[in-house]
């Protein structure tokens, strides 16, 4: 068992010294000085005092408002914890605003949630005043705020999300600015309490899904719609083709050879008829590119939740197959985000999820209520397919059914 | 520092306006008074994306610090003439402390680090809970290393074929539900996990997560392939005033998480007796009391999250521990699902600990090229997964319900006078 | 009638006591009463079975009558010697009347056929519905199939690769929820498909049932390929006096359903509003009246069951149209899935003839030797059969829940641009 | 359209004549008249004239007492109906008392139900009496009732089935026989109304299951448990071998080549560690027979159901995945039957199915109740089984579960 250090190490307050690592590291000598295997930082010394003196002791905590919640310890200390929006994608300069703040109210102690909220806290109710007005007095040129007060309680807290196209080389959408464009849209529902229950929403920009999209209330996940291009002459070189062939799930890629100039090389061949633009083999192989300005776009799911409230966790489902990319603000894939928020927000009970009230009310009403287009799409025909079909004669008649009179053969 | 390029981004300069925390805004202050080009430069890339709807970053690029096969991961332009200050930009994963508390000084000079070897851009935090320092040119990569472990006492996140970066909710640091402590354990099993977080041996990925109670903070029973979920075996503890409280209108339902619209005065009855999923709870309007039957009681938080001032979990408190969660590629995704319905978590979490050398052995020896776990349980199947690659007893908690088909694959030993028959003896009691 | 000879049968015997009618004690009987030496074999051999646990016919035997494919069921002895008189025991399958109404003469006149050609052991009714005749010799066959046509103006049922008998449930005969006229609807795809039925060119089996209402009492949506299930589009019909007489006790509930138990006095709150699965009902306890939101109404019939006097299904009727059940063998067993959320059923019923040679078409080109059409739609996908085969819109009265993989196969025409790139158009944009 | 056919058709009151047959049919000249097609005869003809009057128009129906169902018509018109059991494997002698007892109060007429009862109509009340004493003195030599009359209501009423060792060659079990031990243990519940809600039992001989087993409220299933036998000598000569090899869903059998008298012959060969027992292989091939009398046995399958009332319809789980056959009264395999329903009987709550019940508990409490020792074979292994897995914490204590303090490496 590890020892917990009281506070801060204090190498933190030594200044960094950037000509150190040239000095401790040699090339020649790669062992020489080289620290590994040390992990990250002990937690304890991050603690604020008021939290290690009531680590695990907690007793009770109130939204005193959006964004703003106190808790209360065993002990009767108090403290007060102000969540405020972050881009999550953001400079050293931005960081160091944070720990400004902190520094100005908060001993320096800040934290950062598991959804790239950032957290001051303070011990008393007039510095936590002073705290919110500094934090809505901050704002970015352009006009946005630096550091929105919420994401507590019934509110759209910040999406989850991914690189895009700042920095992957899979995406079929970008992250950050599609995050931008939609919490642009919802940014009352981030500071206010007055949705059903919370809702999370999450982004990611292609089917690997590192954005927890596949679990969220809404979503938004990028999707590519042709199959990857075979790049004969240089497939061979950069990519083992035995490791191609099974990266793909449905076995649609197939060895071939082909001649150029004169030169038998091995490649590959995908059978585009089954190809489902999962974009794996490219993960795999370089020579194999899928991405495409006119193919890729976005995929809606929703009705997805991780907690085990009254409920079960539960996977989103695709509700809208594609969008085009429209930048820089994506107005249809927005357009229709905001538009699944406040059919919900009107209709569901108080506490209900997303997937919770559709599951309620039928997904046949969910389509009916928000008028999204029900396409050939969005019936699953994936490994666990079946399981989906409607094996009962339990729906509800929504404007989609017409009476068969005829059939023609 | 030279003179600097911006180039012309129309539509990220778009991203400006409006309420919600503008990136290019930031990245624009910030490169300029820092005079990187690397920001013009991603920003102009980012811009000829947005044109294009198309990434321009090549395809993957191995690097990485000498002696670890993660942490690092490589990029580089494929607008190399354009964007020259970002040919290379690769980002670096810095290992997060348990839930993310920080302290202005170790913030603060990791910006100066970052000001100084990278482009001063970086995500807090990453979707596996890393640090993520965003864009550096593969040079910088050792000296980073060196100023992370000598000045800032930091380490690499994980990345490639091998354990991730844990991470947990913060727990009993601040919440009052955390049935086990999250941050111990996440800075446990980091730490004592280090070599497997360095040096990719496994299949594919591995990741952990570590929530502290059944509302699952980090998503851990979604994104981890070995989840950990506080939980208690005992009876909720009620305080009957607060319960009083709550119904007379004293208290705020759900700790004021609904302020902001008018649900009408708090019933007891609809709010909680009846969302109750396994319907274990009883109001006694007359007798102004609040009984549960924690027999049937599935702890799914609902009564407690309603009513923090009034319910508690109990106190005979661990964890569920589940596997296999994944996202899609490539057989679907997964949540995780239930292995310990009830694991003691006391430190140095020996039997946590000997449950993953249990799991990874028979993944590193069976689990394909690129096989999640969860994918392996499916192939070899959850059953024989638990009984016989993990030694436990089969529990009727694993399922949510037993199997329909009454495809059995029995195992001969279990079948009387064993597999080997003789077609002639059968041809005797049995003329063709 | 020589000589019969009676096997000791101890075990057999045993099944004569007890209160269930015993199959026993009436093959004796009648064994003994006609001299029928196949009775006395039959429990001879069953007795045998009895002793080793194991089944004393031979696999199979192709028989049948001239022209037909299937109606018979050949079944041969592996102890001849011993059971001479059941060396050969096939059974044919009878194709009964709808519902199963039989007057006497017709059935009595069936029972000296079957002691003068068969073993004069019958069952009322196979799992498919039919009259099955169980035990004869090859050459009795064709005197058997005479003496139905021309004797008992009856017909064989199916077997093997072809259209089974279609069944139904007593429908409009005696129930007063019957939406469709499912003895009808029987008879004329009975008499309608007798191509079909006797002339096997499927891939595989394929069963049609017809239930009156949702409560399916022939089981259609779990055992035939084309279950067809009546329902409303309409308003349930309440009669308001009626509710008030059970809530007052008059009526009882589910027609007396329950009356060897004390269950408590009727509560009509408790045994329908809150049972109602879409929770569309409210009684009016001060205006004792009954509400049904019918929009919401999923017409599970549980408020119909249990207030029959009160409540009926509405005018607008018709039926379901699902498809795919089957039992385990091969790929698990399937559930029928609806295909057509509404279709009016009105003789000569040809939308619903149209449908199926729609689906048989299609199966019997595409359909694997022994692939079921559950297994057809799942190999082809579901949302493909819809649409491509059938021609019908996609609905989401078609799944339970949308896809929660994003894992979709578009098809070229949809994709602007086209699936055809150029590579070297792609790496001009994107160098490598 | 058809013409419907007022009364039983003339050529039914036309004695049997045993010769005509032999008279008509040429086996020279098989098309010599020869009828073919004509299907069953019109239902019609066979309903009694009240049925006739007011088809489609009935109103109302009530269960007078268990077994005994009273239907009034719009017109006022009252039809009282018995419902009594039958073993289904009957010999003529049996349904000729069937005729008897219709001539003598039913004009003759009389239906069976989807589940084996027979049913007798009559019109006044004072006939009804009379039926119902007449139906209760009929009995067996051996004591068992000929007609006991239930099968109504929140009853167990007949045992769907299948042919078993009378009559088909791939059972694993019997099924008239298994039938009779349990109807006669569970006797006071066919003519009696104190279970919850209606439970229908089924029983299936082996896993083609002929009988609806696989959404019955409780079923039994006859299953192997011994790979097949593979017989060298005779395989090629009666079996077609691709076909044998596609039979297995599991891809079990390959194509092998064996010497026999030093003459080559084309055989299969199984690879048992693959092989789930299902015999279809057995059914594509004589020659490859699976039953076996120590291997063979039953398993019990609950909580499905077919009818859409509150809950969709769904399969039965499996829940013992073995019991020996122990003929001639299968008591382990009756005592667990009863043992299920009498829990379930006690425990439900009214109008709920045994399914239902079990998801409202939960099948972990289920297990514990019931005292079936839950075992690894009930966790799904095939298809679809990932749906099965417990992807939530919702789960109850029972006394199954213990604490892990330790886990040895
Ligand atoms: C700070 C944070 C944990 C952390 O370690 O960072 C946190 C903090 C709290 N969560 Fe959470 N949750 C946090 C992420 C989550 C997540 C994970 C996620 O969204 O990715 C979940 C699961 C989401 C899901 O189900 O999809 C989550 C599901 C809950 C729930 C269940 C709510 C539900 O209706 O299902 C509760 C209970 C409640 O809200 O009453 C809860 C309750 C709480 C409480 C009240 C716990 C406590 O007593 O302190 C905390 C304040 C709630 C609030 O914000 O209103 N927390 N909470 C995370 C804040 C994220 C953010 O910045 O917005
Ligand atoms: C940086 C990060 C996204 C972010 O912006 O936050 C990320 C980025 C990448 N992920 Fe991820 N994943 C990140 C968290 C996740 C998560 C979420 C999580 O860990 O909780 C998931 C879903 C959960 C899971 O593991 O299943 C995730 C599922 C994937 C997958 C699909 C894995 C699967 O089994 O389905 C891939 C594909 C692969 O491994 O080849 C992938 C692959 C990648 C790669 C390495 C791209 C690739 O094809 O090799 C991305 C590099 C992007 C870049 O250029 O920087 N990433 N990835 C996250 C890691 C930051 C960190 O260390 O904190
Ligand atoms: C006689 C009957 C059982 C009974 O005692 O009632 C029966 C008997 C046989 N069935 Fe069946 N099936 C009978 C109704 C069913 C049903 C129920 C139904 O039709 O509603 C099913 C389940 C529903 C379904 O079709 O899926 C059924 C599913 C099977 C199967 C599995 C089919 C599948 O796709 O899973 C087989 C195996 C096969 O086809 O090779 C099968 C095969 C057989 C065979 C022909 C045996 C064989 O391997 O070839 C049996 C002949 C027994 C004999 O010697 O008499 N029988 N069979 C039923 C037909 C009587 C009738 O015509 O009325
Ligand atoms: C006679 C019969 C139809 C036939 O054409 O032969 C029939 C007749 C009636 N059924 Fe049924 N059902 C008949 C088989 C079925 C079946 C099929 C089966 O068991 O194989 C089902 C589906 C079973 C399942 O879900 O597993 C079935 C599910 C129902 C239900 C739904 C009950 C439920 O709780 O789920 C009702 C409604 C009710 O009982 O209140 C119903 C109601 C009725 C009513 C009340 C309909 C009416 O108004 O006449 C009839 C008398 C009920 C009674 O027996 O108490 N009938 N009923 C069948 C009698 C079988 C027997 O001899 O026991
Ligand atoms: S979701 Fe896809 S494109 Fe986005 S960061 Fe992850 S791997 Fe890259
Ligand atoms: S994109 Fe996916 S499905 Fe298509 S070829 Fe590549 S790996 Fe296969
Ligand atoms: S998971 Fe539970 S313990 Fe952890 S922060 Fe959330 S509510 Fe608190
Ligand atoms: S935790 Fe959930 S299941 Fe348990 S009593 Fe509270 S609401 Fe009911
Ligand atoms: S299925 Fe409906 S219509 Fe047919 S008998 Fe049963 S309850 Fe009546
Ligand atoms: S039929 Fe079912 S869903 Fe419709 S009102 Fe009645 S109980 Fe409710
Ligand atoms: S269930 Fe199996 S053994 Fe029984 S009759 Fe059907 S095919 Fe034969
Ligand atoms: S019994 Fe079934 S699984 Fe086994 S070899 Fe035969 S077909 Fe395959």
């Amino acid at each position: 068992m590890s020892e917990k250090p009281e506070r801060p190490d204090p190498v933190y307050s030594q200044p960094y010294d950037p000509t150190l690592a040239e000095k401790l590291y040699n090339p020649q000598k790669p062992m020489e000085n080289r620290i590994t295997d040390i992990g990250p930082p002990h937690y304890w010394q991050f603690l604020p005092p008021v939290i290690q003196r009531n680590y695990g002791k907690w007793k009770s905590h109130e939204i005193i408002q959006p964004g703003v919640i106190k808790y209360t310890a065993e002990s009767g200390e108090v403290v007060y914890v102000v969540r405020c929006g972050t881009p999550r994608l953001e400079t050293t300069d931005y960081v160091r605003e944070i720990c400004e703040i902190a520094d100005k109210y908060c001993d320096g102690y800040v934290r950062f949630t598991t959804r790239n909220n950032v957290e001051f806290h303070v011990t008393d109710e007039e510095k936590l005043r002073a705290l919110i007005e500094d934090l809505k007095s901050r704002k970015m040129p352009g006009g946005s705020y630096k550091f929105p007060i919420g994401g507590t309680g019934a509110s759209v807290t910040n999406i989850v999300h991914t690189q895009g196209w700042i920095h992957c080389h899979t995406p079929a959408t970008d992250a950050s600015g599609v995050v931008k464009a939609i919490m642009d849209e919802l940014f009352e529902y981030f500071g206010s309490h007055k949705l059903p229950a919370q809702v999370r929403i999450a982004l990611a920009c292609c089917l690997n899904m590192c954005g927890a999209v596949h679990c969220s209330d809404i979503a938004v996940v990028g999707i590519h719609r042709k199959p990857p291009l075979v790049e004969d002459e240089r497939l061979e070189k950069v990519c083992e083709i035995p490791l191609v062939i099974a990266s793909c799930p449905l076995g649609a890629i197939k060895p071939a050879t082909v001649e150029i100039g004169g030169e038998k090389r091995k490649t590959v061949r995908v059978n585009v008829d089954r190809c489902m633009f999962c974009g794996n083999c490219y993960t795999m192989c370089p020579a194999m590119p899928i991405a495409d300005g006119q193919g890729d776009g976005l995929a809606l799911v929703v009705g997805g939740k991780v907690s085990n409230r009254i409920t079960p966790p539960k996977f989103s489902k695709v509700v809208i197959p594609y969008i085009p990319n429209e930048p820089p603000r994506w107005p249809t894939t927005v357009k229709w985000i905001k538009k699944i928020l406040e059919t919900y927000s009107q209709h569901a009970n108080k506490y209900e999820r997303v997937g919770d009230w559709i599951e309620r009310i039928g997904w046949e009403r969910f389509f009916e209520l928000t008028e999204i287009p029900f396409t050939w799409h969005l019936i699953d025909d994936y490994r666990l397919a079946y399981d989906t079909y409607r094996t009962s004669v339990h729906f509800k008649f929504t404007s989609h059914v017409e009476v068969m009179t005829d059939y023609e053969y | 520092m030279g003179e600097v390029k911006k180039h012309d981004t129309p539509m990220m300069d778009e991203l400006k306006s409006g309420p919600w925390p503008s990136f290019v805004d930031d990245i624009y202050n910030y490169a300029e008074k820092h005079k990187k080009q690397a920001c013009f430069d991603i920003l102009g890339q980012m811009e000829l994306s947005y044109k294009n709807k198309e990434t321009h970053w090549k395809h993957g690029g191995i690097v990485g610090v000498f002696g670890y096969g993660g942490g690092v991961i490589g990029r580089y332009s494929d607008q190399q003439d354009k964007f020259p200050a970002i040919w290379a930009f690769h980002t670096v994963r810095v290992n997060q402390p348990a839930a993310k508390w920080y302290h202005s000084s170790a913030l603060r000079k990791l910006c100066d680090l970052w000001d100084h070897r990278g482009s001063g851009i970086m995500n807090l935090h990453g979707s596996t809970g890393d640090i993520i320092l965003l864009g550096t040119v593969t040079e910088q990569l050792e000296y980073i290393f060196y100023d992370l472990t000598h000045q800032l006492k930091m380490d690499l996140g994980g990345s490639g074929s091998n354990l991730r970066t844990p991470e947990c909710c913060m727990g009993m640091s601040r919440c009052e539900w955390s049935c086990i402590d999250t941050q111990d354990i996440t800075y446990e099993l980091t730490m004592h996990f280090q070599d497997e977080l360095h040096r990719p041996a496994f299949p594919y990925k591995f990741k952990i997560k570590v929530s502290g109670c059944p509302n699952d903070c980090v998503a851990a029973i979604a994104r981890a392939d070995f989840s950990i979920i506080g939980t208690w075996r005992d009876d909720i503890k009620i305080d009957q005033e607060a319960v009083r409280a709550y119904v007379a209108g004293e208290l705020k339902p759900n700790a004021g998480a609904h302020s902001d619209r008018d649900w009408g005065p708090f019933d007891i009855k609809k709010e909680v007796i009846d969302l109750c999923p396994t319907k274990c709870m009883f109001w006694d309007e007359g007798q102004k009391k609040l009984y549960i039957n924690n027999k049937e009681c599935n702890r799914c938080m609902h009564c407690i999250n309603v009513m923090p001032e009034a319910l508690r979990p109990g106190d005979d408190r661990g964890a569920v521990i589940l596997m296999g969660a994944k996202a899609p590629i490539l057989e679907g995704a997964q949540l995780s699902t239930v292995i310990v319905p009830f694991m003691r978590l006391e430190p140095p979490y020996d039997n946590l600990k000997n449950l993953l050398y249990k799991v990874w052995d028979y993944w590193m020896e069976n689990g394909k090229n690129r096989e999640r776990l969860g994918e392996t349980i499916q192939r070899v199947g959850l059953n024989r997964f638990i009984v016989d690659v993990l030694g436990l007893k089969p529990l009727p908690q694993h399922v949510k319900e037993p199997r329909s088909n009454p495809y059995i694959f029995w195992k001969e030993e279990e079948v009387e006078g064993g597999w080997t028959r003789d077609v002639a003896e059968f041809r005797k009691r049995h003329p063709a």
